[in-house]
């Protein structure tokens, strides 16, 4: 029962999950002067940070096992273990969620006027939450993260948002919540019915919940339970229209873990727990997925075409692209799922920086209408490079990192079927369509007011807060595979725990995409 | 020595970038040409040692490291250099070069000049990488940064709103060229398993012949968004706004070309394709007259330049499409050099009169800016096919691939489009520097060009003149087929000996271009009131013609605004209605619930006493209900 | 011997007529004494039951002694509450009560 | 005789507590009595710690009519604990109203010892004993503010009601008599198991006894009463009203609907289902009109009735033990998370002129910065959020209910779980996300060691019992063991 594998010398996953909750703990309680409890924050999630970096480090890259692992038990009368463990796909999700953890403390320094200690708190009650999903093996553990995350960030929107903040929060939990209710259920039946015998304990343990086997029933129904809590997450047309109002109204620390990581742990479920778990039902139910996707892709890319607000925009972009996550996971090869993994990561540094960007605006415009800016790159030429870096890498300029995973979920998903990766490949024209617009009416033309002159441009602080992720974007563009590396194990155990079942595939709407695609 | 040197022509304009773009706008200001141009001269003087050393008869393929390795997906960059890359690299590296020094003069006092260098800088890289990689990826990839460089560089002035428009409008459209491009690649892989040309040209008998045209023509897609062919050429009139120099370089010597070279480059795959050949030639063909129809009328200076490299580069995709692929090439480096000299002539034309760019307000100029009218002329001649210049051989060569190709109809609209570019470019050169001033102020203010600007014009005026003699000579034979013929072996046609026939058509050709010299010269200085009336004559082509046949309009009926309102539509009605209208309504829902249940809790106490009552012969019911 | 029955109907018949008072009457005091009445038809049901029965005879009277001890304590309880009920309100009808609704 | 008594050791502690409690009350300067609640404390905790002693072993005595044993410990450890909260709970609120009298502590005493005999009763008799000594104190203490309409209307609607509803009870115990001649549960059942036992009759005791039932749990169409009851009842009262009678109850609906209705599951399934159902819809959607805290408090505990009764359907048609266990352990959790919300209100009316409306704790996030912070807590336990005892309580038991093979109901159930968020949120939406309309008079009064204390205590289980929870898990476990012998 109890389990621990000697790789690095002390449970380092439970010292990164928990570390920034006690660090929460500690700011709560300090109620020191604003540098003292920001000190205590940055320096958590800097050592969190580096710890990260100390797991990749020491991480094996060349097995699809799962590492790391820490086993105890926990309500053993019930079957639940506290069971940590990780694989490539987390590990880098981890190291995102450290990086852009670390990256909002100097983001928002001082942005925040009311209860700052709180705020800061909370964030490192979130960092908990969301790293403690990546490192759950445990399904009852994974649930317990998967809810801890969500109330952190409920407060961060309502507490801190803007105007309509509170109608924000509470779609935001109450769109989040309905998924996990489901989720919990299919949780408990599945539990339930991997047991061997009716008095048996439930099975909780997810290594050996992928060994069960479930009717084909029940893989069905519990499948569309975990994805639709999963698919709130990402969001999924059409469950995503809390994202808008929820990044609207956050704060920008608020959007940047939102946008870069939390949407991440909707992919990261269905990577984790769908595919393994319910094989047979994936293969059936994909082409319904795909086709939401490529909705996703297009209706996302439409919909920003015409919003007015900056960080609407974003938000609704972030639609568009998480639908080349799902269609790259649900593409169901490995090329297509890797292409999601890095579309989710890419997307984390991208968008999480587009959103500080937003911010940084903000502070300085104190608007955020598109109409009422304009010829911005004068004034602001450093902001303007940023924004243009940035813009390029998310609509997927080739030599940053967007390029390289949605390319690669095209080439996966036009493996599965041709004309479904030329729709979705209308998503990338229209990328660029609403983010050049967008910067055009931002940073070209005529300025509306001299007065930004005298505003200044970005400071250290708020360049030391994009660098690293515009670093990270060029390095995921030039090199990728350093990034692809760690998830090539876990991607093509994934695949291969899906042959079986796709030779035998054979829904209607594949069968008529199929058909389509013979067309080509 | 020579992977040194591959290395070294890209990454010298890249590391140039890095550092101007970081440190020029605080440190080198008004010196930033130094080290732009010191880069780019130094990858001009390795590009010529490399193809000098493909002259040898040396190649090189060379695996850098593996890019992307996903699955069964796996990319290396690396570089290929053969015969095309050297042909490439001729035209881009000097013309590159020249095009950076002549920005010293042109650019000088400008704001973002640091910014200029840095992104020309970019530019060149991303070109360098574009013809030198060895895989489908890697040009696609370098194919989108070079749009890129040519979006920054168009907005460069971002403060206009229509540069600003420009710039976008290009890299969408050439978007829209990538979105088949990229399914090409996609389909590519998906057949073949490999992207890098030696495995896809060594496999592409294997391509079963649906699925080549397929690739093929999304493969073309992505050249005509790039080479702005009929209908994705709208971008490029409108990218006029740029500096002039952008214009020389990248949409007219170099980065435009890229379609054609990814062609040339594929053309082990067209070639097995019939339809895709045809479908090649035949847009290209119509761009070709299209484009040269709507430069007949432009006033503005670069426009007209802009159209007829539009023209130009349909000659080249019909050249390919015929199977006269270095014919497609000859032309393709001629006109290289003599559109950039061109455009730095019409640049040089700007300069001089102070920005003005609208050909109605010049003329007279000839006698004010010398060196610019006379390498102007060598330039127009030599598009207009002046008997030995370069556009001669070239545009012959062309025209000669398509008639002895058996596609007359091409080959006659050729030659009607060879007719109407001599007549606009002396058009052009007679509005601009012959007859009287039009604006006495701008004329009397008009100066030549500093020296670092007239210098490369006379330097690339002597290609124009020379270059078809000695790559075009003797017609079909000349030492550029030579030098392709290795690319090209696999994909030719039977041997054609050049007779009497081709003779005639030379002639014929040569006569069609003085013929439009002078109609035009008949036009403009003769009788200058002919051109009103004829443009009354033929009123609606006439004016059709000047409204580009309203293709942008078009566009925006039938795509930008119905896009628009349908991400609007979207938003507000799907969005907003119906997927929120759902949330709060169900909210709404449980609300009203509660409101029909609320009477009950009455705060009666009988009240309450009955619902249990009721209750309980509701129970009793429930369980008759169940038995029964 | 009368059968069961007979005494089941009589104690229906009271419970009935209890329930019905309980509810239809307005004043507290008679309210109290319908539930009284019910207590009491319950009592003829448990004596009853525990005359008929053939073993657990006995039990049912026990029962009976509990219900007379739990009836006066409700009574009890029941008019202090009423008692504190006028002092405060002047009145002793179930309708002024209900402040609290909704 | 000794083993008898000693079995009932801690009902005669307490007893003996009370009576000196009244005796001595009277004695006493008001400022002395201050120390009254500390006596019936203490005398909860020994209570508890004696009848902790005995789990080792079972006792059926009074002629078997009370059975100690795992189960019935469980619910008194419990109900113990719901005793001293709130007594813990009550102390400043009664000084600070004036109505600091021994008697209260008195009757809390009496009704614990009557929700403690309800649930070790096993004979009918004894049974209705308990439930009538907890009915009758429940009337008090609702009404204990007599000089307040407001809670002797509750004290009039409750004993009303109350006293109505028990008749129907009444009867159906004594019908269920007359069937099997006997008032011993387990006599009962097998009468009932085993003999031809007339249709009709039955089912007509199996509905009087639900009805009762659920009425005491507050279950619709029974549960009128509650929120005007917990309205008009002083607040530390109302907590404990919303929790302990529950308790006992429960205890004793498992007794009843496993020992002796066991075998007719398939009668007083399908009624229980509805009545479920129509609890959980009650309790969600009137919850969601509600501006009274306290309201929205009485309707959010019908909603956890409403699950509660899915873990007895689940125990019923299974017949497996994690049903049962996990009706015990959600109302271990429930005890914690409800006491402790009443108690922040019952906190925040002794430090300012606090009104029991959302209007009212609008702004508390800054004027009571940590009564809120831990009514979020309990809020979110409410809610199901992880990692509280809420959550690990729902989990359980949707466990339970998906087990058995209710799946469906498990979804309902997660329905109306999701409309509840709704409201639990919004009391955490006025305290941290909108600013107080009328600023709350704050006084200096109502400093109180006991209800910090108190506080303490509930939030501590909240998460105890959300992180740690096997001990408990195992004790809810082992209790049910013996009762369905699996």
């Amino acid at each position: 029962m109890y389990e621990f594998q000697e790789q690095i010398g002390f449970p380092i996953l439970t010292v990164i999950t928990f570390l920034p909750a006690l660090g929460g703990l500690a700011v709560l309680f300090a109620r020191g002067k604003p540098n003292v409890y920001k000190g205590i924050t940055l320096a958590v999630t800097g050592v969190n940070f580096l710890l990260s970096l100390v797991l990749i480090q020491y991480f094996d890259r060349y097995t699809a096992t799962m590492q790391f692992v820490e086993k105890v038990p926990w309500i053993s009368s019930l079957g639940i273990s506290y069971h940590m463990a990780v694989d490539g796909i987390s590990v880098l999700l981890i190291m995102l969620t450290t990086l852009l953890s670390l990256i909002i403390v100097p983001a928002s320094w001082n942005y925040i006027k009311d209860r700052e200690l709180q705020f800061f708190a909370a964030f490192l009650f979130l960092e908990t939450g969301l790293i403690g999903v990546f490192c759950a093996r445990d399904l009852f553990m994974f649930y317990v993260f998967w809810e801890v995350m969500l109330i952190p960030m409920y407060f961060i929107i309502g507490v801190w948002g803007g105007p309509r903040r509170i109608y924000a929060a509470i779609k935001f939990f109450l769109f989040t919540f309905a998924g996990s209710l489901l989720m919990l259920i299919a949780i408990v039946a599945i539990a339930y019915l991997a047991r061997s015998n009716p008095f048996a304990t439930p099975v909780f343990d997810m290594d050996l919940l992928e060994n069960a086997t479930f009717s084909y029933q029940v893989q069905v129904l519990a499948f569309l339970a975990f994805f639709i809590a999963f698919a709130v997450k990402v969001p999924m047309w059409p469950l995503h229209t809390w994202l808008p109002d929820a990044h609207v109204e956050a704060p920008t620390a608020g959007s940047v873990i939102l946008a870069g990581v939390m949407l991440k742990v909707g992919g990261y479920g269905m990577l984790r727990l769908c595919i393994p778990l319910f094989p047979d039902a994936v293969v059936a139910i994909a082409p319904y997925i795909l086709v939401l996707s490529i909705i996703a892709i297009v209706y996302g890319a439409l919909v920003s075409l015409v919003q007015k607000d900056l960080k609407k925009l974003v938000a609704y972009s972030s639609v568009s692209h998480m639908g080349f996550v799902t269609a790259g996971i649900f593409a169901l090869n490995i090329v297509g799922i890797e292409g999601g993994i890095m579309v989710m990561f890419s997307h984390g540094l991208l968008t999480g920086a587009l959103f500080l960007m937003v911010g940084f605006l903000y502070e300085r415009l104190h608007t955020r209408e598109i109409s009422e800016m304009g010829g911005l790159a004068g004034p602001f030429p450093v902001m303007a490079a940023f924004f243009s870096f940035f813009a390029l890498a998310s609509l997927g300029l080739p030599g940053l990192s967007g390029f390289v995973g949605e390319f690669l979920s095209l080439v996966g998903l036009f493996t599965y079927s041709k004309p479904m990766a030329a729709v979705a490949s209308i998503g990338i024209i229209l990328a660029a369509a609403y983010l050049l617009w967008m910067y055009q009416r931002v940073m070209f033309t005529g300025l509306r007011d001299q007065k930004w002159y005298k505003v200044p441009d970005y400071s250290l602080r708020e360049i030391v807060s994009l660098a690293p992720l515009g670093i990270l974007a060029v390095w995921a563009g030039v090199y990728p595979n350093t990034f692809l590396q760690l998830i090539q194990p876990p991607a093509a155990r994934l695949t291969e725990k899906m042959a079986p079942y796709m030779a035998e595939s054979g829904s209607v709407v594949e069968r008529i995409f199929a058909s389509l695609g013979g067309l080509f | 020595m020579m992977k040194t040197a591959v290395l070294l022509i890209p990454l010298l304009p890249l590391a140039s970038f890095i550092i101007t773009g970081l440190f020029g706008k605080r440190y080198f200001k008004e010196k930033s040409q130094y080290l732009s141009v010191a880069a780019v001269a130094v990858s001009w003087l390795l590009s010529i040692y490399l193809i000098i050393q493909v002259e040898r008869g040396e190649e090189l393929s060379w695996q850098v490291y593996s890019w992307i390795a996903a699955g069964k997906f796996k990319v290396d960059i690396g570089f290929l250099v053969d015969q095309l890359t050297a042909v490439m690299l001729l035209v881009v590296s000097t013309v590159g070069f020249m095009v950076h020094v002549y920005s010293i003069g042109y650019m000088k006092g400008d704001g973002g000049y640091y910014r200029f260098f840095a992104y020309l800088n970019l530019f060149m890289f991303s070109m360098f990488m574009l013809i030198l990689g060895n895989n489908f990826l890697m040009l696609y990839v370098f194919w989108e940064a070079v749009g890129l460089c040519s979006y920054l560089l168009i907005s460069f002035w971002y403060t206009k709103q229509s540069a600003a428009n420009a710039g976008t409008k290009a890299f969408l459209v050439n978007r829209v060229g990538d979105f088949g491009f990229g399914l090409g690649i996609m389909l590519i892989f998906v057949t073949l398993g490999t992207l890098s040309y030696s495995g896809v040209f060594e496999n592409a008998g294997r391509i079963g012949s649906g699925t080549i045209t397929a690739i093929c023509l999304l493969l073309f897609m992505g050249a005509m968004g790039k080479s702005a062919q009929f209908p994705l050429h709208v971008w490029l009139p409108d990218a006029m706004e740029g500096p002039t120099p952008v214009s020389s370089l990248i949409h007219a010597a170099t980065m435009v070309n890229a379609g054609v070279y990814m062609v040339a480059r594929s053309s082990p795959l067209f070639h097995q394709s019939h339809t895709a050949m045809f479908v090649v030639a035949l847009v290209g063909t119509f761009t070709a007259i299209f484009a040269a129809s709507i430069g007949l009328v432009q006033n503005d200076i670069k426009k007209v330049l802009a159209y007829s490299t539009v023209s130009q580069l349909g000659y080249m995709f019909a050249a390919l499409g015929v199977g006269a692929w270095a014919a497609g090439m000859f032309h393709l480096v001629a006109h290289g050099f003599f559109k950039g000299l061109l455009f730095l002539c019409s640049g040089s034309v700007i300069h001089a009169v102070s920005g003005e760019q609208d050909m109605r307000k010049m003329g007279g100029l000839k006698n004010k800016i010398k060196i610019t009218y006379w390498t102007f002329v060598i330039g127009a001649l030599a598009i207009s096919g002046f008997p030995g210049l370069a556009g001669f051989w070239s545009k012959d060569s062309v025209l000669a691939g398509a008639f002895n190709g058996g596609y007359w109809y091409f080959w006659l609209v050729g030659l009607i489009a060879a007719f109407m570019t001599a007549f606009y470019m002396f058009r052009l050169i007679f509005m601009t520097f012959h007859g009287k001033p039009r604006d006495v102020e701008l004329y009397s203010h008009a100066h030549e060009s500093p020296r670092s600007m007239t210098i490369p014009l006379i330097v690339l005026a002597i290609p124009s003149v020379l270059i078809g003699l000695v790559l075009g000579l003797p017609p079909e034979d000349g030492h550029i087929d030579r030098f392709l013929e290795p690319v090209f072996e696999a994909v030719k046609g039977e041997a054609h000996h050049f007779g009497a026939l081709d003779v005639g058509l030379m002639a014929l050709s040569a006569g069609i271009g003085l013929a439009g010299i002078f109609l035009a010269w008949v036009f403009y200085i003769k009788r200058p009131e002919l051109p009103e009336k004829a443009g009354a004559h033929v009123g609606v082509l006439y004016k059709a013609a000047l409204n580009k046949y309203w293709i942008d309009e078009i566009y925006f009926a039938l795509f930008i605004n119905p896009v628009r309102a349908l991400g609007r539509g979207l938003w507000r009605w799907v969005d907003v209605g119906i997927i929120d209208g759902f949330v709060n309504g169900s909210a709404r829902f449980f609300r009203g619930v509660g409101m029909v249940l609320r009477p009950a809790q009455s705060g009666k106490i009988q009240a309450y006493m009955f619902s249990m009552l009721l209750g309980l012969l509701a129970l009793l019911l429930v369980y008759l209900a169940l038995t029964i | 011997m009368t059968p069961l029955q007979e005494y089941l109907a009589l104690s229906m018949a009271l419970f009935f007529i209890g329930t019905w008072g309980v509810v239809a009457r307005r004043n507290i005091i008679l309210v109290v004494m319908c539930i009284e009445l019910m207590l009491n038809a319950i009592n003829i049901a448990l004596v009853a039951f525990s005359n008929y029965s053939p073993i657990g005879g006995g039990r049912g009277e026990v029962f009976v002694f509990f219900v007379f001890a739990l009836a006066a304590a409700e009574a009890a309880i029941g008019l202090a509450i009423a008692i504190a009920m006028y002092r405060l309100k002047e009145k002793l009808s179930v309708d002024d009560l209900d402040e609290m609704k909704g | 005789m000794k083993q008898d008594l000693l079995a009932i050791m801690p009902e005669i502690m307490l007893i003996a507590t009370a009576v000196v409690i009244l005796l001595v009350d009277p004695l006493l300067p008001v400022d002395g009595r201050r120390g009254l609640s500390w006596l019936g404390i203490a005398a909860s905790v020994t209570a508890a710690i004696a009848t902790w002693q005995l789990r080792d072993e079972e006792y059926s005595v009074f002629s078997h009519s009370i059975a100690v044993d795992k189960y019935s410990i469980f619910f008194k450890i419990l109900l113990l604990v719901v005793a001293a909260l709130a007594m813990l709970l009550s102390e400043k609120y009664l000084f600070l109203k004036k109505r600091l009298l021994g008697d209260y502590y008195a009757l809390i005493l009496f009704a614990t010892i009557g929700m403690m005999v309800m649930a070790e009763a096993v004979d009918l008799i004894t049974f209705f004993v308990g439930l009538e000594l907890m009915a009758l104190c429940s009337y008090l203490l609702a009404g204990f503010f007599r000089y307040q309409e407001r809670s002797v209307e509750a004290g009039m609607k409750y004993f009303l009601t109350g006293a109505f509803a028990s008749n129907f009870l009444l009867f159906g115990m004594a019908i269920l008599y007359g069937l099997a001649g006997s008032t011993n549960y387990q006599e009962i059942g097998d009468a009932i198991r085993l003999g031809p036992v007339p249709s009709g009759p039955l089912v007509i005791a199996i509905v009087l006894v639900l009805a009762g039932f659920a009425f005491k749990v507050g279950a619709a169409p029974f549960h009128n009463w509650a929120p005007d009851v917990y309205q008009g009842a002083p607040t530390p009262a109302a907590a404990f009203l919303a929790v302990g009678p529950k308790i006992a109850a429960f205890a004793a609906i498992l007794k009843f609907f496993t020992i002796m209705l066991g075998s007719q599951e398939s009668t007083w399934v399908p009624l229980m289902i509805a009545v479920a159902i129509l609890t959980m819809i009650v309790g969600a959607t009137m919850a969601l009109l509600q501006k009274d805290l306290k309201r929205m408090l009485a309707f959010s505990s019908i909603g956890h009735v409403g699950y509660l009764l899915l873990a007895v359907i689940a125990t019923g048609s299974s017949g497996r033990s994690i049903g049962m266990s996990s009706v015990l352990f959600y109302l271990a959790a429930y005890t914690f998370m409800n006491m402790g919300a009443f108690g922040v209100l019952v906190h925040m009316t002794n430090h300012s002129s606090f009104g029991d409306t959302l209007d009212d704790i609008a702004g508390a996030g800054k004027s009571f910065p940590w009564a809120a912070g831990i009514m979020s807590l309990f809020m979110l336990s409410l809610t199901g959020v992880p990692p509280t005892a809420g959550f690990l309580a729902k989990f359980y038991l949707f466990s339970a209910v998906v087990d058995a093979g209710y799946a469906w109901l498990a979804v309902v159930g997660a329905l109306f779980s999701l409309v509840s968020a709704f409201f639990y949120l919004r009391v955490i939406v006025y305290m941290y996300m909108r600013s107080p309309e009328q600023e709350l008079e704050m006084s200096e009064d109502g400093k109180s060691w006991d209800l910090g204390l108190g506080l303490g205590i509930a939030a501590t289980g909240v998460i105890v019992l959300g992180i740690l929870p096997a001990p408990v898990v195992d004790a809810a476990q082992n209790a049910v063991v013996k009762l369905l012998g699996n």
